[in-house]
């Protein structure tokens, strides 16, 4: 089938930050976004993990974004801002989709 | 004294407490899932909001309210500035850091605040129903006073997020209802307890029992992974500074007159030390802070020491000094 | 009518709807994790359809419960013609979502019904216990209708998955529970209601409310999100959709002779529209249709309407018409 | 017997899973949220142990609770030897898999037992509290016994994973909550049992109804996913090993001078077949093993039997041969 | 470590098709996919979150497939005949897989 | 923005191996890693779904794990070890990371 290339950017992020990532996500003209809940996970910072957690205060969630290739930039740029002085972790794959009009 | 300190600790609330820690500190991987977790909390939230609403439909109000609010509010702002002066005086953290913890000790926890009001009930002894509005109104003052410290001494001030963060904590889940609740509770008072005791008054210790349960897992996983994380200094922080806040408690309860419950409660917010608002808060204001710091203080150490000897001795000395 | 319509509106059933309704659109971060609200709506319908079943098993079932089921279902199916000729009539919606939407005006709201049942309660008028299978069976009809609606002027009618989706509404979890927990009331009867009456009679009301504090939360969340989704006749359609349900519904209740109690909950089931098996299947079923179009209609306009003005005007329009 | 077995069937808590059954075989897509199976099942612990825990600071320890512990520890860990033998003789599961399902079968299911402490309360049969003691207490052995068959004959024992092994077990969240919760029982005895008997006594039928429909919908998705996983010897291996069971369950019983409750339950917990701790163990220590096989033979087979024809028959037998 | 060539396809979709994805994907010869909870997202049909969701109506999930590079074809028009009338996203990634006789 | 070439690695497994698979990650000098929820899936060992699961023994987590290039190879043998007698499956893709150093 007839595919087009794409980048797919995902952002582990704490959760008390999504909000905000989101809407610089937005102000940046991402038109679309997926979100998944994290379980736990380790860094420099130390591990946690969710069961038990009474606080929102560590919890993380990665969100990812699949756009077109020449809207890269902008939206780096726009999730750095967010992201920088917290812990998480970004990353970019190539991919390709499906109903490319859509991005 | 001594007695009560033993009933509280061989309490079923407070066991299930100290089985939660245990299992956490020996690897059971015992575990409570979170959506159960907020659910309990949810519960106990409106059912002590509820209850407090319905206590003041019931006694009404006299004028001690508004000045209960306002004293919980200096409490909660002026706390944290002496909590950030032994941190700095004692404990290897930086400016940054001590205030984020400052913050922690000048708010609230209500899960303290609960367990409280579960002694008073057992010992029969009575408090104002509108402590509840004061526990809501001291959650956030001493966060701004957190942020204030830092902001003297940085020019990075990030002030264009303070009044998103703001609106954020006022209207952070936990305020709302317990405040909605309160208010609903007062609205319907007596006959709308009627419709719903059997749901949030008689099951009310045993969730509680369960939520500690779940609160010492939560504790022990703290005391395991925050080890290191504190030196010793910042350790007798944590066990000396709840006994100022009760201090300053009971200065504030006694100077407006009220009833030895209303004191103790008052002593059990001010020596109780945030662990869900403030440290979301934190992680937005000051990200820089190591969470592990605050929390560890707060859950671990904090928390288990108001729990265990705290509480009995706030109610010891609230009544002994009002003569109740 | 106007005291039981405060009484009602300053239930602690109401207010916590109106307080997550109040929260949601104030941005607060309070919220429900989606496991404890799908842990409660289990537990209202086990109730409900276990209670309603018990007292099928106490009063013995006359004549009228297969004529009730009958009366359902032509309501069921009837009514999403009206709703499409008015939706049509006065909103931009298209054929195909007018259907989509007359589905939902068709089919019922088991919150609602439950809400309802407990008005009842509370003003001691009781009901025919069969009404829990009634408002099963008014489930799925609603659905065939607007299928019928739209395949009737379209030649891709997709008719491979008819049967799969009728099989998902018949045998939807909900359903299933309401009907299996009747029949297990009906079996065991008052010895077996006996020996769990305290698990799902006296905490029933306490549950409810913070079931509506939640929906209050969606609902709220609805109004926010679903804003400019509906154009002015289409919300115009979702006051007034329920009052003309509940007429028919009062019609086919005064014919069946049904007791006052019946009547009314024959008049809330027509009035209450679906937000849970419906929107699910219409997903499936025309999935070009945008899901805000109906969960914003029924959940944001028609739920609060009835659950605040339309249950007290049903449950007062009954007592009045059957002398009650 | 005949009475009992069909009161039993025709119980709310065994009909709820008759209905959980019925919906999952008939492909509805009922079902409760992960987390709130959890919740369940950590309220049915918590109350059941804190239950026997009070009984036992209520009527004291006599001399059998040592001896019983013994016995439940012996049963546990001889019952595999017989279980695998069936199974080598009438099925065609290999070595592995035999002592995979043998170490099920040695162990218990802690639902099976409160199911049956259900019906003696039901029938007013008193019962030793410490026999939650003796449910935790044979857990692990069986599955020593198992890992024992399978290194017998290998080489490759990877027993360096052994002492980890049996820590996770023995600190497994279930276990650790059982005793924990029997512990702060015994602790704070009739005392703590009057601050949070409305929480975990009233309730737990229904709560126990809840949970059984829940665990009907995952025997049921059970029976259609395992269809084809058991020959013909492995399904009579899984209705005729709970008798075995409860014969060497009764024997042991009788031995130690029971009360008519007390053997009962040893013959419930002999009879029944763990589905909880065992399964995560083996998919440690035998991950070769095709999981269905365990946990269609524990939960679609035999916990069904127990819970239906088993439970019931044990009772009338102890009964009988006590003179009770 | 000795690694293969494979092709990985996420399919973010509504709940309510997810057995039909399923069954559309095992018809098309397909031996595993794994299948990722969503928390929300935002896209063409606006945003949606899952907490307090009371309807199934708006839920997604994500389901993962990896094959080998030569079943990708079917795959996709297996997919794609699933999805298409719906909202919901498709993209593939270039991917090594250990085990490659698993796939 | 300027990014850093890495490898993602994914690895589903069991729940109850969750803990020994991160212990090794870590003995290999695996500095982080992130734990996604799984809800269901299909295999050779037939097919799962988190939904009324009462037992620990059938759930899966999938660990993903942002890496150097060079530190691949250490990083498969341990997750191998521990992957190899069980179900699951383990995928390699190519990305670019923000933020190299924490890598
Ligand atoms: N190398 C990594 N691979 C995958 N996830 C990571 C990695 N490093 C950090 N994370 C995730 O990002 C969170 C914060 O990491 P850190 O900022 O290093 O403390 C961790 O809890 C992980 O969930
Ligand atoms: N560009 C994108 N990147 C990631 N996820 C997306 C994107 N666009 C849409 N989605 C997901 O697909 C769902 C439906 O999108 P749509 O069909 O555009 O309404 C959204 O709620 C997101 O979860
Ligand atoms: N081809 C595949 N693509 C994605 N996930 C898979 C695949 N094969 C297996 N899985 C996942 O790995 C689990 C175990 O697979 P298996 O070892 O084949 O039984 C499945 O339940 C899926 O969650
Ligand atoms: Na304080
Ligand atoms: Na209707
Ligand atoms: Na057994």
């Amino acid at each position: 089938m007839q595919t087009h290339a794409a980048k797919r950017v995902e952002i582990t992020i704490e959760t008390v930050m999504q909000a905000r990532l989101t809407r610089a996500l937005e102000e940046a003209g991402v038109t679309g976004y997926t979100i998944l809940p994290v379980l736990g996970g380790s860094g420099r910072s130390g591990g946690w993990s969710r069961s038990g957690q009474v606080s929102r205060a560590s919890g993380m969630v990665q969100v990812i974004c699949i756009i077109r290739p020449e809207r890269l930039d902008p939206l780096l740029e726009a999730a750095f801002a967010v992201v920088e002085p917290h812990i998480g972790v970004v990353t970019i794959t190539d991919a390709q989709v499906l109903r490319a009009e859509r991005f | 004294m001594f007695d009560l300190a033993l009933a509280n600790l061989l309490s079923p609330v407070v066991l299930s407490f100290v089985l939660g820690l245990g299992a956490a500190l020996a690897r059971s991987d015992l575990s409570v899932p979170e959506a159960v977790a907020k659910a309990m909390s949810l519960y106990l939230l409106f059912a002590i909001g509820f209850k407090g609403g319905v206590s003041v439909a019931d006694h009404g109000v006299d004028g001690t309210l508004g000045l209960a609010l306002l004293g919980g509010v200096v409490l909660s702002a002026a706390l944290p500035l002496v909590a950030f002066g032994i941190l700095r005086a004692v404990s290897g953290l930086d400016r940054t850091a001590a205030a984020a913890v400052a913050a922690h000790y000048g708010s609230i926890s209500i899960v303290t605040f609960v367990a409280g009001t579960a002694i008073l009930d057992s010992r029969g002894i009575v408090f104002e129903g509108y402590m509840v509005a004061v526990a809501a109104a001291m959650e956030a003052p001493a966060i701004l006073t957190a942020l204030w410290l830092v902001a003297r001494k940085s020019e990075a001030t990030q002030s264009q997020g303070r009044g998103e963060l703001l609106h954020e904590v006022l209207l952070n889940g936990s305020i709302v209802l317990l405040i909605g609740a309160f208010a609903i509770g007062w609205i319907t008072g007596p006959a709308g307890l009627a419709q719903i005791d059997s749901f949030i008054v008689a099951p009310f210790t045993g969730v509680l029992c369960l939520f500690l349960l779940d609160m010492g897992l939560v504790a022990g996983r703290g005391m395991r992974q925050g080890r290191g994380v504190l030196d010793k200094g910042a350790l007798a922080f944590g066990l000396v500074m709840p006994l100022i806040g009760a201090t300053a408690g009971l200065g504030v309860g006694l100077l407006l007159g009220m009833s030895a419950g209303g004191i103790a409660l008052f002593m059990v917010l001010a020596a109780s030390a945030s662990y869900i608002a403030v440290p979301a808060a934190m992680r937005v204001a000051l990200p820089q802070v190591n969470p592990a710091i605050y929390l560890t203080l707060s859950l671990a150490v904090t928390f288990p020491f108001n729990l265990t000897i705290g509480l009995p001795l706030y109610v010891t000395l609230a009544e002994a000094l009002t003569g109740g």
